[in-house]
This record gives structure tokens, C-alpha cells and sequence, in this order.
């Protein structure tokens, strides 16, 4: 590690890399999300976190104020963000369809229950 | 101005801790209702950090249709999970702490990486100045249906026609909302008994 | 229509029975009840064929080209040479000068020569009979004939195979005969496959193991499905423009004529019959492939007309081109090449001087073709397999010993004609000779109906080979048309008393006049026509009258042109002999079927006259048979003319022999004159009166028993009754010695050989339970197996790792990213390159 | 007014102090707007039931009325249900407050080149939506929180009827977005200076009617009757706030009111001129930046009555509605979302589209000419049908990339027809 960044914060401007380390944390949140709810809802929220981890991932590397003018990924990254953006909210619907069906099957939103494919 | 406070940056912080704090309570929340507006909470943060990044179009974006998302997800948490025994299910403590500890090397690790590439370093605080603040949703909107605006200047001639623009995901992602849409709803849609089914009488 | 109109419809008229043939195939068998369209199909097709021959006959090949005004192939021009008697000598120049070669036509091949219109035949008629040095007949030139390429096969270097067409008068002519005998045969067929219609079909003449007769389902539209093939592939030897295509649909006819004489196939004798003439057809037909080789490698062309360019100029020479050319005056001379390539296969002419190589490899050709056409048209010693043949229902045997198969032989070597030496002549005439002799001798004895009728079929055969090997092409040919005609006639005319009395012993028959006089009077005309009857010396006969009588009188001039040779006078006896025998056992047959008292009531009470649809091509082929040698009323148009316009290049003049030197064959024309044309009148008709006459006295008159006649000469009646034994013969020259090496072959086979490997064998299956028991069972086994529990048992620790559980999995995902990502860093540390 | 008074204090503390202001001028335009209109709308509803209304406080028209409620209010026992989650359940009213105010931050009240506005977003018109449509979150958390039937009802009824308006709306939104090439609300404003005939509602029929539908969708989307089916009092005694008591119970009303103040502001700038007056009163007066600061402070001020008198005007017809119309049952205000409001909006957004693609350049219906800044709008739309008809390259437009010319709205309306024009004349020649 060069220098640690958070040495001259408030007074000089954030990189790519802060933006990173957010992104990190929402992403590992979502993970933790998914790998400790029992709760299908939970689960769901979880991949919220982690799609928009990633999204700040993008808006970072296509942001002009972090990287300077023309260094980025110029404007594929916010229309990144905003496909992942839409494919979420698709995901979700159908997400929530199913965990819908899967309620009327178990009476239950239990992840744990769908258990079925185990060896 | 000078060497003071930068404040684009204590925004930064401030939202930044406010998205991770929220998302650490959204993990260690048990109950769905109370998870889903800290995910609200977390999401708005991060819309502010879109703000930030300039990228006003996706942070209103972001707010406006994860506010929808989530909002949906909320009632569907109240509705399936208003009897109490589903409010809290417990996950083994034993879990919880394989979790957390795959959690924090993960989030070293990708800290790590984020910290040592040079070029993802910091610029200097006059060089960010300079930067002219641009309207986002034009640009946008040309690149979705037309061109790409930031890449009028490309210099390779052949580089410039591939860049025409990003209709045909445009239109594949509508086409793919569209079918999630009836997918979803067919899927979700109450099951009626068969007639034969009925008793008879 | 001009004559460019020729090709197209002849292929039509060619192809037509092809497409009947691929209908029935894929839908004959649903087509009608039991097939019967199939029938109706396959003779519309050859009725349609028909049509568009004689359309090509009058509508395009005779207005486009001119006959001969006279011509001296025809009784009724020796008909004018009486009536015209006073006027003497000058009359019959004028006559002979006035005989005009075809008038040029732009699209013919032959129309390039100028002064081949008028080549006018001066022949000294006074006493020139004899002596053939001193005349001075011209050589005609190369007859009008179309050539063609319809579709280039394939091209290996020079050797090119083309589906090509030679179109001349003998073509248009042979599609009339064959297309019009064959549509009277398919009308018959009609009638007489009637019973295959019944379903199912009981054979009576197949008698399974239990004693039963066998039963199958009826084949009425296979029949007419190989019917269809059958004239397809005559008409393309026919319609033939080079030997290769000739060969190809050469073998579909011996194909086809398997299929038809073994349509009955469960029985034993129909399918060994139908073995017996597909084995003896490739015997010759080897002898066929040797002399395409030798024309091939000498020539370099299988092609009979010229190929031309747009402006007519020739490019490629036939092979009557090349061998005989304008410059040679039309005379047959063997090439530079074949000189070369003779004297690499005969070995001669290394000095270069007097070389008959080129000769010697001409005789192999002509010979070697020539063997092709023994065994089609079933000549001595091939000839075997034809009486046979009769196993095959009648239509077949009409339709083969009439038109189509064994004409096939005669046709071709009346189509290569140009290409024969005078020796291979000599050898084609001697065993035509034989042949008739023989053929003729085994008829006397035979009883079986068909049997007699296909004797007499390669006795007639005879005739013609014979005919075209002393020179008589014209003779030989229209004797082949005037006997497809009533041969066709006569063997449905026993086919339909076959079907009335359901024998084919004639001992059975008898009277059957009363019962059925159609059949009965058809076949009397078929009779006088194939004995020749007619009034001797004048122009009114039927129509074997004028073939009959101008083969005998061919051979009257040849045996007079080679008087220096005695031997060769045979030539001309055995044909009058034969002449004699042929009239005695035709009336002996008539007499026996139809005449006298029934011999067996009962079958003669069950006998009736056939059905209108085989009663009606009779009548067709008995006025053929009667009238085709008629020249028509008010023209010039008839058979023999035709054939005259169609005479092969060169051949008209004579030739002599180089080989043998002192072999003469006399022009066609010198036997016209009255010097030979009485005497051999004559002489064909005495013989043929002394036969019926002979016939009559033991047959009809019965002042000669014929069992007393037959005790008295037991020896000669043996071995007659016994087909000369031929088929004996042939079995101890070929046959047993054959089984007797065979035999000693599989001896050895059985005792060394077999014994040497299973000896091997069994040493090899001993190592091997050895090998089995020790190390597959053990070893391998137990490797493979321990493995297989290992595997299992990790699988079985494996599935606890898929708990199914959601949860799990991410965590999992989780850990292994980063699990991974440390690996990979400390592998790239370790390396030193990170 | 950061940087000027970045002239006289540290940064630091000048932003603070700026924020401060601007927050204060917000909280307290919410917050007296709601006193406003609560007294506003008791004279309205007395009006119009043939009454007076409050007369005693404060004189004749009663006008203290409304503060001595919020008095009250203050004094009230914060109560909290024994059953519910206490956290969500004080949080949510100032989820709801915090959403209606924040959406003031991008709310112009008046434009020019230094328009009156806390923050200039330039996506002003979509971050105004989106925040507004965070209130919803906050009456649902009440709803759940408050562990009461009624309330949960009222919150489920709140959740489908925001989501569902949500739609209708933004189409509504787009129009205006479409016509001014832009999605900031202060080139939006100022593409419509001049005579009234230049207000985007007059700008052809198919924005004229989807006016309506915006107000419509408006309307339901701020829970206002007859659409107000969360609180539907006769059926779930208060809906979302039964069991909220004191200051929080104001503070739900106070979202209420000004997220009414808010959509009709959006309104007001959206379709009926924003700042600019009916007739060119400031031009004529030469109340404009040319004529100094103070005259042009002047004339923006006077846009500032003009926004919010507009402003005012709706909110009082959506008071006369409310107290005209019955309510409507919930599935009647599902059907008139989605079977009635949300096709009606898109093709009267085809309307509009298809009028603009016929007749650039026009306004009022097609009778008059575009005003300068629409002119160019248009010309976008033209030079990008001219480029995409014609193969002739009009003459190069590099020098119209965005600069920091004063006159930036222009430029990023023109961006539009640029960037297409060069695009598509780049496509159209082999994609070089």
C-alpha cells in the first residue's frame, strides 16, 4: 500500500478508490445479506446491496470528478449503473414472483426449506 | 477556498458512512420491515454519492426506482411475514461467524486491491476543480438513442462508428422488462381450483 | 418438321417406357386394384413410343430424306426385271444408273460429299455372277445419318462416354418394328398376365416340401414394370451413337431379360433358365469388351458418326470415319495407329513390310464384337441358354426372340457392319451357318411348343448372321424385321394355345383348329411367312418370301464368287437344307396343335379362343406379317429401301480378303440379277415345299408314322432329341472339370487350411482363458473395480457438500473468491511476478 | 450565494451559512405554506359548504387559526402504541417531511442565468419526482409501525395508489422535458418567456390535455381527495396516522401540504410558464440584468409571486376538489391509473411528439412563432431530421460542444440537435 488515503481527507478530493472501498462494503453487506437471511426477503435485499455495490463500482470508474476529464470509462458508466439499474428491478419482480410461489407452497418465506436439491 | 475543508469530499464521508452504516444494519437487522428501510436508508446514500460523482441522472434514477423496488419489497415483507413467527427466523450463531469473518476478508481484500492500483488514485484537488460541471441526462439520452456524445472527439475514425450508441441494449433491456413484467405476473398470479376440482353440489 | 426434329423425338420415344418403368416402380404397386394400371401405364408408354416413331418415320425422316428410286434389294423390283425382260439390257442399266445416293440435306452427317450424288453402279449383269474380279460397283458413301450428343457422361483423357445418338434409316426403322411389336406384346401381356391379378397367385407349377403349391401375391405390374425397362433399353442400344452406350444398354437388356425369364422365380428351371442366360451373355459379352478395347486403343473413339462444329466441319471422325475414308474410296484400311498397336498385341510387322498387323487387330475387333453379338442373338456355341429361355412367360419369349433381345445381336453387328474384314465376315457366316444347321435339326424332335418356335428362332438367327457374313447386309437386316415380325406373331400364337390347353407339350394338343381358328389361321400365316411362301421367281409372297429368298440368294452369289473354294459352298447348302427343315417342323408344330384329332379330350374340351385383347395383336402382327415386305402402293417406300438408304459406308462394292487371299465377298447388288436370282428362287422354294410337303405326309396324312420313323433312326432322333448334346458337352468341358479342381480345392481347404487355423485357434483360446482367468479377472477387473468403489465412495462425500441450501452456496462462493484470489497472489509471489 | 459570500467569511463557513439560509427559507416556506393552506383550506371548505370557516383568531378571517392548532399540536402527549416499532414509528413522519422538503431543492422560483434555487440540478424535474415519491415511505413505515390495523390498511392503499401514479406522472413529466430538450427545470422555465402563448400548455393540444392528467396524477399522488384513500376517514377511522398524536401527526400534515405546494409548483413550472407572468411585464418595465443588479433583482423577485402565486392557484383548485368530488373506491383509483390515466398520457406524449416532429418551430397551437429559446430546441429536431433525410453536411457544429458560455441552457438544448446531427451524418457516411 503506497499511502494510506484517508491521511489528507477534507481537504483533498476522494479517488476511484474511496468510491471502491464503499462499493466493497455494500457488496460484502449484500453477500452477508444473502449468506445469513433466512428470510427469502432478506435474500432479495441483499442482491439490492450487491447490484448497487457494483454500481458504484461503475459510476466511479465513468465519474470526470474522480479520474479527470476524459480518463474514465466516459458515459458507458453510468449507462452501466443504469442497466444494472433496470435489470435489478426486473430481477426483483421476478424474485418476488417466485418467492410469492414459494409461499403458497411452504406457507413460509424460510429459505432454508427449499431444500429439496440437496445430495 | 484553499487548503480548507474540500467539501465534496466531507459529503463523500458523510454519505459513504451513512450507505455502510445503513447496509451493516441491513445485515444485522432480524426484522424484514425495519431491514428494508435501512436498505432504503443505504440506497438514498448511495444515490447522494451518485450526486457526488456527478452523475445526477443515475442518482435520481436510483432514487426513484429502487424507492419503487423496495418499496414493493416492503409490502411484500409485511404482507408474508405480519404473523410473528416468520418476522424473526434465527440464523446459527455458527453461521454467523463463518460469515462475518469470510465478510471482513473479503472487504480487506477488495480494499486492498482498491488502495494499491495507482490508477485509481486520487487527482489533485485544483485538477478537480477544473472539472466543468455537464448536464447528464442529454448526453445520456443521445447515447441510449443515437450517439455517443462524449466520444464526438475520438481521434481513431474507426473507432468512432462503434460508438454509435446504445439503442440495441436500450431496446433488449425493454424488451427483457417487458417480459419480466408478464413473467412475473403470471407467476405470481392466484392459482384458481379447477372447477372439477369443487365439491360437488 | 425437319429432320433436327429426329433426336428429340426418338429420346422421347425412348425415354417414355423409362418413365413408365420409374412410375411403376415407386406407385405400380397401388395402382389399381392389385396393380392393374401398371398395366395400362406401361402400354399406353409404349403405345405413345410407337406413335412418336412413326411420327419420326414419316414426319420427319422421310420427307427430309429421299429414297432410292429403284433398288435391287426388292422382289418387286426383281419383279420389274421380269416385265421388263424384252426390253433387255438397257432397261436394266437404266435402272441400275438411275439409282441416286440420298440428296444432301444440311443437317445430316453425309451430306458433305458431292459426288456422292451421283455415283451411278455400273455392274456387269451378263455373266458377271461368277466372276467377282471384273466388277466395277462403286462405293457408296457414308449413309445420311444424324449424330449427336445428348449429354456428355464423363471424360477420362480421349476416352470420352456420351449419351449420344447416330439416327439413320436403319434407327428409325428398328424404333418402328421395335416399338410396334412391343405394343402388340404389351396389349397381349394384358390378357395373358391376367392371372397375376388374382391375389393371391397360386403357382401349380411349384410344389413346396409339404406338398402344397406355393401362393404368393400376384406381380402384375412387376411384370409390365420390366417390360417397360426392357423396351427402354432396346430402344437405347438402338438409338446408340457410340459402342460404349450401346454396351451399357446392352447389358440393361441381358439385365432385364434375367428379370423376365426369372419372373417365375420360385420355380427352380425359371430361375437356373435365367442364371443360365445371364452367365452365358457375359461369356460373350467378355469377347464384346475385348473388341471395344482393341477398336478403343486403336481408334481412340467409340463414336459411329462424325462430330461436327457449327459450320459442319468434321472435328472428331467416327469410327467408320477413321477406318473408312473419303480418300480411300471408302475401302476399309486399318490406320496408322492400328497398325502400331496390332503389331504391339499380334507381334508382327517389326520388319515394317507387308504387316498385317492393322488387319489382324481388325479381325480381333470385329471378332471380338462380334462375340457380344453371339451370345445376345444366341448363336453357336452361345446358344444354349435360349431354349431355356422359354421359361419366362410367353409375352417375354415373344418379345425377346422377336424385337428386341436377340435382334439386339443382329442389329449391332449390322450397325458396326463397316468394321468387319472379310475374315471376321467369314468367321460371322460360318457360325450363323451352324447355327441355323443345328438349331433347325433340334427343332425336328422337339415337342414343347415354345421350345420348337425358339429352335427355330436361333435357326433364323442363323440366317441373318450368316446373311450379313457373305455380304447380304440389307438381306440379313430385313430378314431380322420380317422375322421380329411373325416370329412375334408365332410365339404369341403359342402362347395363346398355351393359355387355352395350360401346356406346352404339343403331344397333348390337336384340333384345336375348331376351338380357336383366330389363333389357328394367324399362326398358319406366321407359318407360310417364316418358311417364305410366295409365288417363286415373281413379286407376291409373304414377307419372309423376299428376306428368305434374298439371304439364298446372297449365298448363291457367294458360293459362286468363291468357286475356288468348295468348302465355302456349305455355306450355301446348309441354309436351302435348312430352308427345307424350317418349313417341316413349322407345319409339323401347326399340324400337331391344330390339325387332326384331339389327343387329350380333356384338355380339348377346356380350350377356348383367347380374349379379344390378345386375339387383336395377332391379327396386328399377322397383317404385318404378311404385308411388311410389301413396298406401299404408288411409291418407292418400302423396307428394303429404307435399308438401302441406310447401307453401312463402303460396303455396297465387295470386298476381298487380305488375310486370306483368296476370299471373296460378292456385292449385295450382284445377286439381283437374273442369273442368280431364278436358280436360288427356285431352289429356297422347292425346299421349303419339300418340307411342308413332308410335314404334311406324316403329320396331316399320316401315310408315315412318325414313331416308326422315329425307331428307325433312334441314334440320329437321340442325339437331335438331345440337342445335339450341347449341354452335355459343355458340362464335361467346363463344368465338371470345374466342380472336379473345385473339389480338390476345398479338400485342401477343409484338411490344411482349416486344420492350420484351428489349430491356431484353439491355441489362441487357451492363452487367452489363461489371460481371462489371471489377469482380466484379477487384475484388470480389480483395478477397474477398486476405482469405481473409490469414485463412489467420493461421491458419496462429495454429496454432502450440496446441502441444497442457498445460504451455503454464497458463503461458499464467497470463500472461494477469495480462497482464489490468495492462491493466485502467492503463486504470482512465489513467482516473483507480482 | 455561496461564493458571494465566500468573499467575506472562510469556504467552510460560508457554505454552512449559505446552506443554512436556504434551508431556512425552505423549512419555513413548507411550514408557513402549511399554515397557509390549512387555513386556506378551512376557508375554501367553509366557502364552498356555505359557511364561514374560522373567524375568531386573528382577527376577521380567522387567519391565526392554523398557528394556534400547531400551538396545540406542540403541547400534545407524544403518544406511541404499546404493540408498535417504536423506531420506525418516529422515524416516519420525518421520512415523510424530509422527502417534501427536499424536493424544494431543486425547485426553481426563479431562472435566468442566476435563477432562485437552492441547488441547480440539472435533472431538476426527475429528482423532484423521485424525491417526492420518498414520502410514500414514510406513511408506510407509520403504517406498519403503528401496529393497528386501520394504519396498515391505510399504508398498503398508500403503497399501491404512489406506485401505480408514479407512471402516469412521469409520462406527464416528460412532455415539457421533451419540448424544452432538457430536464432542468430552469431551462424548462425559460424556454417559456414571453406572452403567455409561449406557456407549455399552450403549446399544442396534446400538452393541453395532458396537463390535466398531470394534475390528475398529481393530485393522487399527494393522497389529496378524492384520492385520499390512505386516510379514508369514514373507512379507516384516520388510515396511516390513526394512532399518530402531537407534533408528529403535524409533521405528516405538513408533508402533505407541501408536497401539494411542491407538484403544483412542478406544475406551475412545467406547463404554465414558471416565473414568467402572463404578458412580458418585466421586459416591458425593463426589469432585466441589462438595467443592473437591482432592476434584475426586482424582476426576479417578481418571478418569485408569479411561481408561487401560480403555485397557489393550484393547490386552492385542488381544495376546491376536494371538497367538490366524493372519493373514490380504492379499485376506481387503480382502474383510473392504469386504464384511463396511464394510456392517456402516452398518447397524448405520441401527440405531442408527432405536433413537434410536424411543426417546429411553432407554438400556441401551431399559430405563432417559437421564442428563441424553444426556436432552438426545434432546430435540434430539425437539423437531426435534415441529417437524417439529407446526406448534405450542414456546416460543423464542434464549436457548439459544451463551453462555459453564459448562456448554457441554450447550449445544452442545442446539444440535443448537435450531437444527433453529427452522429447520425457520421452513421450515414459508412460509419467511418
Amino acid at each position: 500500500m503506497h499511502h494510506f488515503m484517508l491521511a489528507n481527507l477534507l481537504t483533498e478530493p476522494v479517488g476511484v478508490a474511496h468510491y471502491m472501498a464503499v462499493g466493497a462494503v455494500l457488496f460484502v453487506c449484500g453477500v452477508l445479506c444473502m449468506a445469513l437471511k433466512r428470510n427469502a426477503l432478506g435474500v432479495l435485499m441483499g442482491i439490492e446491496l450487491v447490484l448497487n455495490g457494483a454500481n458504484l463500482n461503475f459510476i466511479a470508474f465513468g465519474s470526470r470528478f474522480l479520474r479527470g476529464e476524459g480518463q474514465g470509462l466516459g458515459l458507458d458508466g453510468p449507462l452501466m449503473a443504469l442497466f444494472v439499474i433496470v435489470l435489478a428491478a426486473a430481477e426483483a419482480a421476478v424474485a418476488l414472483a417466485i418467492v410469492l410461489n414459494f409461499y403458497n407452497n411452504y406457507d413460509s418465506v424460510d429459505i432454508d426449506r427449499a431444500d429439496q436439491l440437496q445430495g | 477556498m484553499g487548503d480548507g475543508i474540500y467539501w465534496p469530499t466531507f459529503f463523500f464521508l458523510l454519505f459513504s458512512a451513512l450507505a455502510c452504516g445503513f447496509a451493516l444494519a441491513v445485515v444485522f437487522s432480524r426484522n424484514v420491515v425495519r431491514m428494508a428501510f435501512y436498505l432504503v436508508m443505504s440506497l438514498a446514500s448511495t444515490a447522494g454519492l451518485f450526486f457526488l460523482a456527478g452523475e445526477d441522472f443515475v442518482g435520481a434514477m436510483q432514487l426513484m426506482i429502487y424507492v419503487g423496488g423496495t418499496l414493493v419489497l416492503l409490502i411484500f415483507g409485511v404482507m408474508l411475514t405480519s404473523q410473528k413467527q416468520f418476522v424473526e427466523m434465527k440464523t446459527p450463531a455458527g453461521q454467523w461467524i463463518v460469515g462475518l469473518v469470510t465478510g471482513c476478508a473479503l472487504v480487506a481484500l477488495l480494499w486492498m486491491a482498491a488502495f494499491e492500483t495507482p490508477q485509481w488514485q486520487p487527482i489533485s484537488r485544483a485538477e478537480a476543480e477544473a472539472v466543468a460541471v455537464q448536464p447528464t441526462a442529454t448526453p445520456i439520452g443521445v447515447a441510449l438513442t443515437n450517439g455517443r456524445v462524449d466520444q464526438l472527439d475520438q481521434p481513431d475514425e474507426t473507432l468512432r462508428g462503434g460508438m454509435s450508441s446504445y439503442l440495441l441494449p436500450f431496446e433488449i433491456v425493454s424488451v427483457h422488462l417487458l417480459v419480466v413484467l408478464i413473467g412475473a405476473a403470471y407467476l405470481a398470479r392466484a392459482k384458481r381450483r379447477s372447477p372439477s376440482a369443487a365439491a360437488p353440489g | 418438321m425437319d429432320s433436327s426434329w429426329l433426336p428429340t423425338l426418338l429420346a422421347l420415344a425412348w425415354l417414355t417406357p423409362l418413365a413408365s418403368f420409374v412410375f411403376i416402380l415407386f406407385f405400380g404397386k397401388h395402382a389399381g386394384p392389385h396393380g392393374r394400371f401398371a398395366g395400362t401405364v406401361a402400354t399406353g408408354a409404349i403405345v405413345f413410343s410407337c406413335v412418336l416413331s412413326f411420327v419420326a418415320m414419316f414426319g420427319a425422316w422421310l420427307p427430309n430424306n429421299e429414297l432410292p428410286e429403284a433398288h435391287h434389294g426388292d422382289h418387286a423390283a426383281g419383279g420389274d426385271h421380269d416385265e421388263h425382260a424384252e426390253d433387255g439390257e438397257h432397261a436394266d442399266e437404266a435402272d441400275h444408273e438411275t439409282f441416286i445416293r440420298p440428296a444432301a440435306s444440311p443437317f445430316l452427317l453425309a451430306s458433305s460429299g458431292g459426288d456422292r450424288g451421283t455415283i451411278s453402279l455400273v455392274a456387269d449383269t451378263a455373266e458377271g455372277e461368277g466372276d467377282s474380279a471384273e466388277h466395277h460397283i462403286a462405293p457408296n458413301g457414308k449413309p445420311p445419318a444424324v449424330y449427336g450428343v445428348f449429354y456428355n457422361l464423363v471424360t477420362f483423357g480421349k476416352l470420352k462416354l456420351d449419351i449420344s445418338y447416330y439416327i439413320d434409316a436403319l434407327t428409325v426403322t428398328m424404333f418402328c418394328v421395335v416399338t410396334l411389336i412391343a405394343s402388340c406384346v404389351h396389349f397381349y401381356a394384358i390378357g395373358y398376365m391376367h392371372d397375376e391379378l388374382h391375389e393371391p397367385y397360386t403357382d401349380h407349377e411349384v410344389t413346396l416340401t409339404d406338398g402344397t403349391h406355393l401362393v404368393r401375391k400376384g406381380r402384375f405390374y412387376r411384370f409390365f414394370q420390366y417390360l417397360s425397362l426392357f423396351c427402354f433399353s432396346m430402344l437405347g442400344i438402338v438409338i446408340a451413337g457410340n459402342l460404349a452406350m450401346a454396351f451399357v444398354f446392352w447389358e440393361l437388356v441381358g439385365i432385364c431379360s434375367y428379370f423376365l425369364i426369372g419372373f417365375y422365380i420360385e420355380r427352380h428351371s425359371a430361375s437356373t433358365a435365367a442364371n443360365k442366360a445371364f452367365i452365358v451373355n457375359r461369356v460373350g459379352d467378355f469377347g464384346m469388351l475385348i473388341g471395344m478395347m482393341a477398336l478403343w486403343s486403336s481408334l481412340g473413339t467409340f463414336a459411329f458418326g462424325d462430330t461436327q462444329n457449327d459450320q459442319g466441319e468434321v472435328t472428331e471422325p467416327g469410327m467408320f470415319s477413321v477406318l473408312r475414308t473419303e480418300e480411300n474410296h471408302y475401302a476399309l484400311a486399318p490406320t496408322e495407329s492400328m497398325e502400331v498397336e496390332g503389331a504391339r498385341v499380334v507381334g508382327e510387322g517389326e520388319e515394317g513390310e507387308s504387316s498385317h498387323a492393322g488387319q489382324w487387330l481388325l479381325l480381333i475387333a470385329g471378332v471380338g464384337v462380334f462375340c457380344g453379338c453371339v451370345g445376345k442373338s444366341a448363336q453357336f456355341p452361345l446358344h444354349v441358354w435360349l431354349p431355356d429361355a422359354m421359361e419366362g412367360p410367353t409375352p417375354v419369349s415373344a418379345l425377346v426372340h422377336s424385337a428386341t433381345m436377340v435382334a439386339a445381336g443382329v442389329y449391332l453387328t449390322g450397325r458396326v457392319y463397316p468394321i468387319f474384314t472379310p475374315e471376321a465376315l467369314l468367321v460371322i457366316a460360318v457360325i450363323g451357318c451352324i447355327t441355323l444347321f443345328v438349331a433347325a435339326t433340334i427343332a425336328i424332335t422337339a415337342l414343347d411348343i415354345k421350345r420348337v418356335l425358339a429352335y427355330s428362332t436361333v435357326s433364323q438367327l442363323g440366317y441373318m448372321m450368316l446373311a450379313l457374313g457373305i455380304g447380304g447386309w440389307s438381306a440379313g437386316i430385313f430378314h431380322l424385321i420380317t422375322h421380329a415380325c411373325f416370329k412375334g406373331l408365332l410365339f404369341m400364337c403359342s402362347g395363346s394355345v398355351i393359355h387355352a390347353v395350360h401346356t406346352n407339350d404339343m403331344s397333348y394338343m390337336g384340333g384345336l383348329r375348331k376351338k380357336m381358328p383366330i389363333t389357328a389361321y394367324t399362326m398358319l400365316v406366321g407359318c407360310l411367312a417364316i418358311i417364305g411362301a410366295g409365288i417363286p421367281t415373281s413379286m407376291y409372297g409373304l414377307s419372309g418370301y423376299y428376306s428368305k429368298d434374298a439371304i439364298i440368294e446372297q449365298a448363291w452369289s457367294f458360293a459362286g464368287a468363291n468357286r475356288g473354294n468348295p468348302l465355302l459352298s456349305i455355306l450355301l447348302i446348309a441354309p436351302v437344307i435348312g430352308a427345307a427343315i424350317t418349313a417341316f417342323y413349322m407345319f409339323r408344330l401347326w399340324y400337331m396343335t391344330f390339325a387332326g384329332e384331339p389327343r387329350d379330350h380333356h384338355r380339348y374340351d377346356h380350350a377356348h379362343e383367347s380374349p379379344r385383347v390378345m386375339t387383336m395383336p395377332l391379327v396386328v402382327l399377322a397383317v404385318c406379317a404378311i404385308a411388311i415386305g410389301w413396298s406401299v402402293p404408288g411409291t418407292n417406300l418400302s423396307i428394303t429401301s429404307l435399308l438401302e438408304q441406310a447401307q453401312p459406308v463402303g460396303t455396297t462394292p465387295g470386298a476381298e480378303g487380305v488375310l486370306a487371299e483368296n476370299l471373296v465377298v460378292p456385292a449385295e447388288q450382284l445377286s439381283h440379277v437374273k442369273a442368280v436370282k431364278i436358280p436360288a428362287g427356285w431352289a429356297a422354294f422347292s425346299a421349303a415345299a419339300f418340307g411342308v410337303l413332308l410335314a404334311t405326309i406324316i403329320y396331316l396324312w399320316r401315310m408315315l408314322n412318325p414313331a416308326e420313323i422315329r425307331d428307325s433312326f433312334k441314334p440320329l432322333y437321340a442325339f437331335l432329341w438331345n440337342k445335339w448334346y450341347f449341354d452335355e458337352l459343355y458340362d464335361l468341358i467346363f463344368v465338371k472339370p470345374t466342380h472336379w479342381i473345385s473339389g480338390l480345392i476345398a479338400k485342401f481347404d477343409r484338411g490344411i487350411i482349416d486344420g492350420i487355423i484351428h489349430g491356431t485357434a484353439a491355441t489362441a483360446k487357451a492363452a487367452a482363458s489363461i489371460v481371462s482367468n489371471v489377469g482380466d479377472r484379477t487384475l484388470v477387473d480389480g483395478t477397474v473395480n477398486a476405482f469405481a468403489n473409490r469414485t463412489w465412495d467420493f461421491g458419496l462425500m462429495l454429496r454432502r457438500l450440496q446441502t441444497g441450501s442457498l445460504r451455503t452456496y454464497v458463503l461458499a462462493i464467497a470463500m472461494g473468491t477469495w480462497i482464489t484470489y490468495m492462491l493466485v497472489s502467492f503463486i504470482m509471489v512465489a513467482r516473483g511476478t507480482g | 450565494m455561496a461564493e458571494f459570500l465566500a468573499n467575506y467569511l472562510p469556504a467552510w463557513l460560508a457554505y454552512m451559512v449559505a446552506g443554512a439560509i436556504h434551508v431556512g427559507l425552505i423549512i419555513n416556506l413548507v411550514a408557513v405554506g402549511a399554515l397557509v393552506f390549512i387555513w386556506l383550506e378551512r376557508k375554501i371548505s367553509g366557502r364552498i359548504q356555505d359557511r364561514l370557516g374560522p373567524t375568531r383568531v386573528g382577527g376577521k378571517f380567522g387567519w391565526l387559526q392554523t398557528l394556534a392548532d400547531g400551538l396545540k399540536l406542540l403541547t400534545k402527549e407524544d403518544l406511541v402504541p404499546g404493540g408498535a416499532d417504536k423506531m420506525l414509528f418516529r422515524i416516519a413522519p420525518y421520512v415523510s417531511f424530509c422527502a417534501s422538503i427536499a424536493a424544494f431543492l431543486a425547485i426553481p422560483f426563479a431562472g435566468g442565468d442566476y435563477p432562485f434555487i437552492v441547488q441547480h440540478v440539472n435533472t431538476g424535474v426527475f429528482f423532484v419526482l423521485a424525491v417526492l415519491g420518498l414520502e410514500v415511505f414514510g406513511v408506510i413505515l407509520a403504517g406498519y409501525a403503528s401496529a393497528s390495523k386501520w394504519s396498515l390498511f391505510g399504508a398498503m392503499r398508500e403503497a399501491a395508489q404512489v406506485v401505480s401514479y408514479e407512471v402516469p406522472l412521469g409520462l406527464c413529466a416528460v412532455v415539457p422535458v421533451m419540448l424544452a430538450g432538457s430536464l432542468d427545470l430552469v431551462v424548462i422555465g425559460d424556454v417559456q418567456q414571453g406572452w403567455f402563448t409561449n406557456w407549455l400548455i399552450f403549446h399544442d393540444p396534446a400538452t393541453f390535455l395532458i396537463f390535466w392528467v398531470y394534475f390528475t396524477c398529481a393530485t393522487a399522488s399527494v393522497n389529496r381527495a378524492p384520492f385520499d384513500l390512505a386516510e379514508a376517514e369514514s373507512e379507516l377511522v384516520a388510515g396511516f396516522h390513526t394512532e399518530y398524536s402531537g407534533l408528529r401527526w403535524s409533521f405528516f400534515f405538513m408533508a402533505e401540504y407541501g408536497s401539494m405546494f411542491s407538484v403544483s409548483l412542478l406544475a406551475s413550472i412545467l406547463f404554465l410558464g414558471g416565473w414568467n407572468g402572463p404578458l412580458p411585464i418585466t421586459e416591458w418595465l425593463g426589469l432585466t440584468a441589462a438595467n443592473g443588479d437591482i432592476a434584475w433583482y426586482i424582476g426576479q423577485v417578481l418571478g418569485v409571486i408569479n411561481v408561487i402565486g401560480k403555485a397557489v392557484a393550484g393547490v386552492c383548485v385542488m381544495m376546491w376538489i376536494r371538497w367538490t368530488l366524493p372519493r373514490l373506491r380504492i379499485d376506481q383509483v387503480m382502474a383510473t391509473c392504469l386504464k384511463y390515466c396511464t394510456p392517456l398520457a402516452a398518447a397524448f406524449f405520441l401527440g405531442a411528439v408527432a405536433w413537434q416532429w410536424s411543426l417546429p418551430g411553432r407554438t400556441f397551437f401551431g399559430l405563432l412563432e417559437s421564442p428563441a429559446e424553444l426556436q432552438s430546441v426545434s432546430e435540434g429536431w430539425s437539423d437531426a431530421t435534415a441529417a437524417a433525410t439529407d446526406e448534405d453536411e450542414p456546416e460543423a457544429s464542434e464549436d457548439q460542444t459544451v463551453s462555459s458560455e453564459p448562456s448554457r441552457k441554450v447550449a445544452a438544448a442545442k446539444l440535443t440537435g448537435a450531437a444527433a446531427l453529427q452522429i447520425a451524418s457520421t452513421n450515414l457516411q459508412g460509419g467511418k
